[in-house]
Formats: C-alpha cells, sequence, structure tokens
C-alpha cells in the first residue's frame, strides 16, 4: 500500500509550534488506532503541557488529567473498563517530573495500558524551562548557564529505570527521520498489540524535537537528537514479552 | 505494487496547513519540493510540490508534523 | 431487617458497597485505614475494583479516571492525606464528575495525632483545593449515619455531577454501633452517554474542565453552587424553642452536646443545640428561624481554635453573641458544656459578649 | 442507661468481651454503643472500652463515670475504679488482681478468671469468665439468655466449642458464691 490518507482520528489541524514532533507522533499514533480498529474504542488520559493542545483535534475519547497524574486515571478508566484500549500521552515534564511517582507506579503494578511519553528535554508549554531530561549543560531558562549535574542529578532514562520491571513492552524511538518514524509506528504499534492481548504495561518513549524551546530551527533540531541526544537516549526495544507484531 | 494494478500514486497537497518547518525538503528524494513565495492563512510560507518530478513515494506525508500532504491511489 | 454491630468505617465501607461503589482507590493512613482495608476484600466479591495507590494524589487521580468512566467511585483518607487530595477533588469538580470523597478527621496540623478531632472544618467547607467550587459536606454523628449519608453521598453527587465529602472523624471510625444496612444497588456505568467508553459511531467526548465548552461558565457555575447551597441544608433542631443559649456542635460533637441540652434542662438551664448535618451548606436557615428567646450561641468544637463559628456569626448576620468551648484534644464532658454556657447566659445578660 | 467499660491487658480479649456484650444487648432489643480505647501496641498494652446499654437513644457513647468496671488487670483498677459510681459493680479478675482493697460504696465480685479459664482448658476463655460474673452480679440479662447470646456469637464466626459457654457459666456461678 502506497496510500498515505490522513487518519480518522485526526479531526482538526493540530495546534503545535511549527517543527514540533508531536505532530509527527499524534499522526502515527492515530494511524495504529485505526489500523488496529481502535480508534473508536481508545480512551486518552492526557497530561497537562502542550499535550494538552490534542483535546480538540484528536479525536479520541479524553480524560484530561491533573499534571503528573495521566497513569494513575488510565489506572482508574483501565480497571473499570478492561475491554477499552486505555493509554496516556504525556511530555516528559509530566511523566517523569512531577508524575514520576505514578508513571513508575503503573509500570510496577503492570497496569494493562499504554504509555505514549514524548521527550523533548523540556518543560515546552510553561515556557522551556529545565526537565529531568534536559542534558548535561542544555541551556533553559531555568538553568541558563547549562544544566549543571552537580546540582541537578543525572538526566533521567525512564528506560533504565523500568527495564527490569516485570512488564509487557518497552521501546524509545525518535521522530528524526522515515526510518525512524517507521521504527516508531512498530512500536507503538507493539504497544497497543500488547495491551490487547492483556500484556501488561507497556511504554513507548519518543525522543522528539522542540525548536520553540530549543532555540534552534527545525532541521538543526533533528539533527541535535540524532547527534547528542541519542547518546544520553540509547532507540530500541528492551523489553517485548510478545512475539513481534504481524504488521 | 501500484504498477501492478495499473493505479498511480498521486499527491494531494493541503498547503494551507503548512507551518514551514521545511522537514520535507531534504526528506524528498526527488528534490520536488520547494518553499512559496506566498504566504498561507496560519502566516507562513507554505511549501510547494513539482508534480512532475513528484513520485508519490510518501516520504513528505510520513516527516510533516502538519498533515500537509496525502498520497492517494488513483487509476 | 437485621441489625448489625458494626465499626464504623467498616459500615462506611459497606455503604459505599451496597450504593453501587465499584472503585476504590486510597492510601493507607489511620484512622481510616479500616475502610481500605474492608473495601479491599469486599470490593473483588461484588465485582468492583481496589487498588492501594502509590500516595494520595494517585489514589483521588484513579477515582478520577474511574468516574470519567461512569463508574461510581470513592476514594478516603485523614488530615495529611485529605490535603494531598485536594488537587484531584478540585480537578474532579471542575470536570463535573461525581466522586465521594471520605476524611476521617484525626487531631493536628503537619503529621499531628491519629484521635478525633475537628480541625479540618475549614479546609471541608472552604475549599482545600484551588479554585471556584465548592462541596457538599455531610457530617455524621453516628455509625447508621455514617452509613446512611454515605449513601445519600453518592446521590448528590449523581444529581449535582460534583464530589460530595463525608467529614467523619476517629471516634466514628472506630466504635460500634447496631446499623440497618441498605439493600444492595446496582449503578449503570453506562447510564451517562457522557461517559468515557471510547467514541463509538459519535463524536468523541472531552472530559475535562467543563468552562471549555459552557458559554458564560461564570453565571453557570455560580447558579450550580447557589441551587446547592439552597437545596441542600440539612440539619438537626433541640429544644431551641424556648432555649436562652444554642450549642452549635456537629458529629460526634453534637452527640456530646444533646447530652449536655438534658443535662441543663434537669438542673432548669434553657439550652438547645443546632446540630448542622450539612458543613456545606451550612444550615443558616435553621439560625433564621429561632425564637427571640434566644439570646446567644455557643459552638462546641474539637479543636484548639473556633471554626464553625464563623459560619454560625455569618448565619446570624453577626447579630447575637457566639461563644466557644474548644475542647481541643479532649473529649468534653457534658456538665463542662453545660457550666460554660451557663456562665456564658449570665455574660450576655450583662451585655458582655466575647468568647 | 447502663454504661460498662471493660479493660485489661491487650490480649486478654477484653475488646472482644465488650463486643460480645455489646451483640447480645442489640440482639436483646437495646441500644447500645462499643467504643474503644487501646495502646499503640497490638498486644500488651492497656486496652479498655466503653459500651453503654440503653433503652432510650445513646447521646454521647464516651463514659467517663461507669456503672460497672470489668477489670482484668491492676492498671485497669488503678485507672478506673474511682470513676465507677457509688453502688456500682467492680468485677475483678482475682487470678492477677490479688491482696487489694476495693471502694467500700461497690459491689465487688472477684473472680479467678485466669485460673478458672486454665482449669478448663480454655485460657482464651478468661474474658468469658468475666462476662459471666458480670451479668450475674449486674442482672443486666438472664444468664440463660447470655449464655445462648455467646453461643450465636462464635457460631456466627464458625469457631464455637462448648467450652466458651462452660467458661461463661464458671463465672455466674462463682458470682453467685461471691
Amino acid at each position: 500500500m502506497v496510500e498515505r490518507l490522513i487518519p480518522t482520528a485526526l479531526v482538526e489541524d493540530n495546534k503545535f509550534c511549527p517543527g514540533c514532533g508531536h505532530g509527527i507522533i499524534n499522526r502515527i499514533l492515530a494511524e495504529v488506532l485505526d489500523e488496529m480498529k481502535l480508534t473508536d474504542k481508545a480512551i486518552g488520559s492526557m497530561a497537562v503541557g502542550c499535550a494538552c493542545l490534542m483535546v480538540d483535534t484528536f479525536g479520541v475519547d479524553w480524560i484530561q488529567s491533573p499534571h503528573g497524574r495521566a497513569a494513575a486515571l488510565a489506572t482508574g478508566i483501565k480497571r473499570c473498563r478492561p475491554e477499552n484500549p486505555v493509554f496516556t500521552y504525556q511530555g516528559d515534564g509530566d511523566s517523569m517530573s512531577i508524575g514520576f511517582s505514578e508513571t513508575m507506579y503503573a509500570a510496577l503494578r503492570n497496569e494493562n495500558i499504554t504509555a505514549i511519553l514524548v521527550n523533548n528535554g523540556i518543560f515546552g508549554m510553561t515556557g522551556g524551562q529545565m526537565a529531568p531530561t534536559s542534558l548535561p549543560g542544555q541551556k533553559t531558562v531555568t538553568s541558563p548557564m547549562g544544566r549543571n549535574t552537580d546540582l541537578t542529578g543525572q538526566p533521567l532514562n525512564i528506560i533504565n529505570q523500568m527495564k527490569d520491571l516485570n512488564i509487557g513492552y518497552l521501546a524509545r524511538g525518535s521522530v528524526t527521520s522515515i526510518k525512524n518514524i517507521n521504527r516508531v509506528k512498530k512500536y507503538i504499534r507493539n504497544a497497543f498489540e500488547t495491551q490487547m492481548s492483556g500484556g501488561g504495561y507497556s511504554m513507548v518513549e519518543i525522543l522528539s524535537p522542540c525548536p520553540t524551546n530549543w532555540k534552534m530551527m527545525p532541521d538543526k533540531s533533528l539533527e541535535h537528537i540524532d547527534n547528542t541526544v541519542t547518546t544520553y537516549y540509547p532507540l530500541g526495544e528492551f523489553v517485548k514479552k510478545g512475539g513481534d507484531s504481524n504488521e | 505494487m501500484s504498477k501492478k494494478d495499473n493505479t498511480k500514486s498521486v499527491l494531494t497537497l493541503h498547503p494551507e496547513r503548512c507551518k514551514g518547518c521545511r522537514y520535507c525538503i531534504p526528506t524528498c528524494p526527488k528534490d520536488a519540493i520547494s518553499i512559496s513565495d506566498r504566504i498561507n492563512q496560519k502566516g507562513y510560507k507554505p511549501v510547494a510540490v513539482d508534480m512532475e518530478t513528484c513520485i508519490g513515494c510518501g516520504s513528505c506525508y510520513t516527516i510533516c508534523p502538519d498533515y500537509v500532504f496525502e498520497i492517494k491511489e488513483v487509476q | 431487617m437485621a441489625l448489625k454491630l458494626m465499626k464504623g468505617n467498616d459500615a462506611l465501607a459497606e455503604a459505599a458497597v451496597r450504593a453501587g461503589c465499584r472503585f476504590f482507590g486510597g492510601y493507607p493512613i489511620t484512622p481510616q485505614s479500616e475502610i481500605l482495608e474492608y473495601l479491599s476484600k469486599r470490593m473483588p466479591e461484588v465485582g468492583g475494583h481496589f487498588v492501594q495507590s502509590e500516595s494520595e494524589l494517585a489514589g483521588i487521580s484513579m477515582v478520577h479516571g474511574a468516574a470519567a468512566a461512569g463508574f461510581r467511585t470513592m476514594t478516603s483518607s485523614s488530615g495529611p492525606g485529605f490535603s494531598l487530595l485536594q488537587e484531584g477533588i478540585s480537578y474532579i469538580a471542575s470536570a463535573e464528575l461525581p466522586a465521594v470523597i471520605i476524611n476521617v478527621q484525626r487531631y493536628g496540623s503537619g503529621l499531628g495525632d491519629i484521635f478525633q478531632a475537628q480541625g479540618d472544618y475549614f479546609q471541608a467547607v472552604k475549599g482545600g483545593g484551588h479554585g471556584d467550587y465548592r462541596m457538599i459536606v455531610y457530617a455524621p454523628a453516628s455509625i447508621q449515619e455514617n452509613v446512611d449519608f454515605t449513601t445519600l453521598a453518592f446521590d448528590k453527587a449523581d444529581e449535582y455531577r460534583n464530589p460530595v465529602l463525608v467529614l467523619s472523624d476517629a471516634s466514628i471510625a472506630s466504635m460500634m454501633e447496631p446499623v440497618d444496612l441498605p439493600e444492595m444497588h446496582e449503578h449503570d456505568p453506562n447510564k451517562n452517554p457522557e461517559a468515557a467508553r471510547g467514541k463509538g459511531d459519535g463524536p468523541f467526548k472531552r472530559i475535562t474542565s467543563t468552562m471549555y465548552y459552557i458559554e458564560d461558565f461564570d453565571t453557570y457555575v455560580k447558579k450550580k453552587y447557589d441551587t446547592m447551597a439552597a437545596n441542600e441544608e440539612r440539619w438537626e433542631s433541640i429544644q431551641v424553642e424556648d432555649a436562652e443559649l444554642v450549642l452549635v456542635a456537629y458529629g460526634i460533637t453534637s452527640r456530646i452536646c444533646k447530652e449536655a441540652v438534658m443535662l441543663a434542662r434537669e438542673k432548669g438551664i434553657k439550652l438547645g443545640l443546632i446540630r448542622p448535618i450539612t458543613l456545606w451548606p451550612f444550615p443558616a436557615k435553621a439560625f433564621k428561624a429561632l425564637p427571640d428567646t434566644v439570646a446567644s450561641f455557643m459552638t462546641v468544637e474539637l479543636s484548639p481554635m473556633p471554626m464553625i463559628q464563623e459560619d454560625v456569626l455569618l448565619s446570624l448576620d453577626a447579630r447575637k453573641p457566639v461563644h466557644n468551648f474548644l475542647a481541643g484534644m479532649n473529649i468534653p464532658e457534658p456538665i463542662d458544656i453545660v457550666e460554660k454556657a451557663a456562665d456564658c447566659i449570665k455574660q450576655t445578660a450583662k451585655g458582655a459578649c466575647n468568647g | 442507661m447502663n454504661s460498662i467499660i471493660c479493660s485489661g491487658f491487650g490480649g486478654q480479649g477484653i475488646l472482644t468481651a465488650g463486643l460480645i456484650l455489646a451483640k447480645i444487648s442489640m440482639d436483646g432489643g437495646k441500644q447500645v454503643s462499643w467504643v474503644p480505647s487501646y495502646g499503640s501496641e497490638m498486644r500488651g498494652g492497656t486496652a479498655s472500652c466503653a459500651i453503654k446499654v440503653s433503652d432510650t437513644e445513646i447521646y454521647s457513647p464516651f463514659i467517663k463515670e461507669m456503672n460497672t468496671l470489668v477489670a482484668m488487670n491492676e492498671a485497669s483498677v488503678d485507672q478506673f475504679e474511682s470513676l465507677v459510681k457509688p453502688g456500682g459493680v467492680l468485677i475483678s479478675n482475682s487470678t492477677i488482681i490479688q491482696g487489694r482493697t476495693f471502694r467500700s460504696d461497690l459491689k465487688v465480685v472477684e473472680v479467678a478468671a485466669t485460673a478458672i479459664s486454665e482449669e478448663l482448658k480454655n485460657i482464651r476463655g478468661a474474658n468469658l469468665v468475666m462476662l459471666g460474673a458480670m451479668i450475674q452480679a449486674t442482672g443486666l440479662f438472664a444468664p440463660e439468655f447470655f449464655a445462648d447470646g455467646i453461643d450465636a456469637y462464635f457460631d456466627a464466626k464458625g469457631r464455637n466449642t462448648p467450652l466458651n459457654r462452660e467458661c461463661y457459666m464458671a463465672g455466674v456461678a462463682a458470682a453467685e458464691q461471691a
């Protein structure tokens, strides 16, 4: 199939900044839901942050979570409605800073949900503050001299936190190239297939550009991910209890 | 695949959605995409596609964050 | 109908189950932990779900999710944990979802201690969370009322699509009394078309602050809470018809005050009692309807500082003196209440009207 | 209105004794309340519970002055004897509480509850011995009615033995002789 049509879940133009990776990730997620015929059943637990901008543009049932609590809301939804695909869509600030506890405990309980964690190394919506995932030396509006790891600790690698847990699926991708985007799509599909087969917690972390707050041109942002960010956050599948997707 | 059943992949462009990030330009294997001179309703200079050169491979669709491109099969 | 001898926390938890509650998320903290313990066993028996959450923040958020999915749901906590619930309560109110919250009050700010107290009054009735919302707050005074008001709380949460708080305390939590439990009630989670269950063939649902989708939200939300305030006041008045001084107390304290009223009457002292059953809306109507004989009031509170006094003064337009009997961490003795009340009656007659 | 405090070491079954009393009172058509008070230790600390039994509405469930004190140990007497109303009943576990002079305005029944329960090979039944003495001494309920109540209580828990009733009846008998 060469036909590439805008998936049905994308009901309006997105509201992200030029070059923002969320737009690509939204489309891949929508494609997977469409292809798996899950769009009509899916329930999303939405983070606070740039993810909020999806609420009118991404056409699945949404529940707006308080900042950081998306995984806890998803737990409540999934326990009550186990037949529905339930996912969180969160940035790194939401899922790994204020919501680190909720994110980790959903994984520790092996909740049968899918977490889409978008890592752009920064708090985007609030104006580019340092995130737990910001790189050493990274200049942000709250680390104007560059992130000092002596004072702020090392960047948080969520995959390392989760890879030894009893969970269903764990992967990290990026959206910097056709190859990487196709790979992320496969990861997201694997994640939802894990959930739909009752395989437990599935999480896909996606390295994504934030040209606006990185103060970088979009093309340079993609190069920055490939050349620098992935050295801290290697790509790949880290936990895969089920088989390959039959895509 | 498309050749077998005599269909052709044709690009549909939605330039009003374009925010001018230019991800598609280096991604296009045929260098068929450029920035136009006009300004769209979002206030950006949208991309333009040389339809003669385009092979409908869908690379632009894949990289575009703003759903500017679609590839349709036509007879 | 067979009466059952039950502990306050257990009876409350069973009432929730019988009201159709099928999801509970919560975190251990004394003196509410028995609610968790009870429901961890009971929920699976009725096909419901129990999650011991990693924190109160997560617990209330799980409740938020379950409520959005259309289920009757509850969390419970005490003191420090109740503080952590405020974030979620505000969000649930803002999304206009029904949920029942239990606060089994314990003593003190900060860590405090595990015994009975009434110091969470302001946080409960003035709204501990951010923004423009109110909650109906029920103050049970017996195990039967723990059951009755928890049951009612689920109905009112559905009726107004708003969280409802049951404000219990450590003594009601741990004591036992006979209760008449209601029949089992099943709640249909799909009854509300707005429940999240996947969009199906219809439009997708956005369960978030309703302010985004309601025109003239200011007027809408004010009307919502004005209606609740106007319709939901509940109270009990005892011997106020000829009283000179009316005691005001809620929950467990009101029962000690009832005894004080009886004791006072034996001594010829004309005491009455207004027991607010709803703390929000505060039963202002009870104060408007009093006879002229009532010259002053005395609140009796398990707190070192007066709290309900503020709402009594508002209900009276501050026209009459309101004294306090502040028991702090000690259970007050009825005789001490009577003696202080007699003293206040004398003071009021002399024209003194402070504290 | 009858107000009763049962008090002893944690683990002596004192809360259960109060609970059985409350349950049987409820089944007997009375209004009841049961309020526990115990130290932080699950076992070995001082434990007590306050029971009110009444024909009319119980206002405060708390007890300051009581009609009856069921004391399983010395500490219980120290803490509560002065709060028993004049003419009230004090049941004292004389296996543990020995050589003590009690208030003269109380009806004191000394019963060797722990020893009796040991003799009957039901060491955990000392609380039932105390309850038997209490029922006999106060006349709160007919002793046979209460004995049936004890059987019903343990039957409902699925762990009754005839020894429970025996312990209780031994307490009744001890109070009769006292």
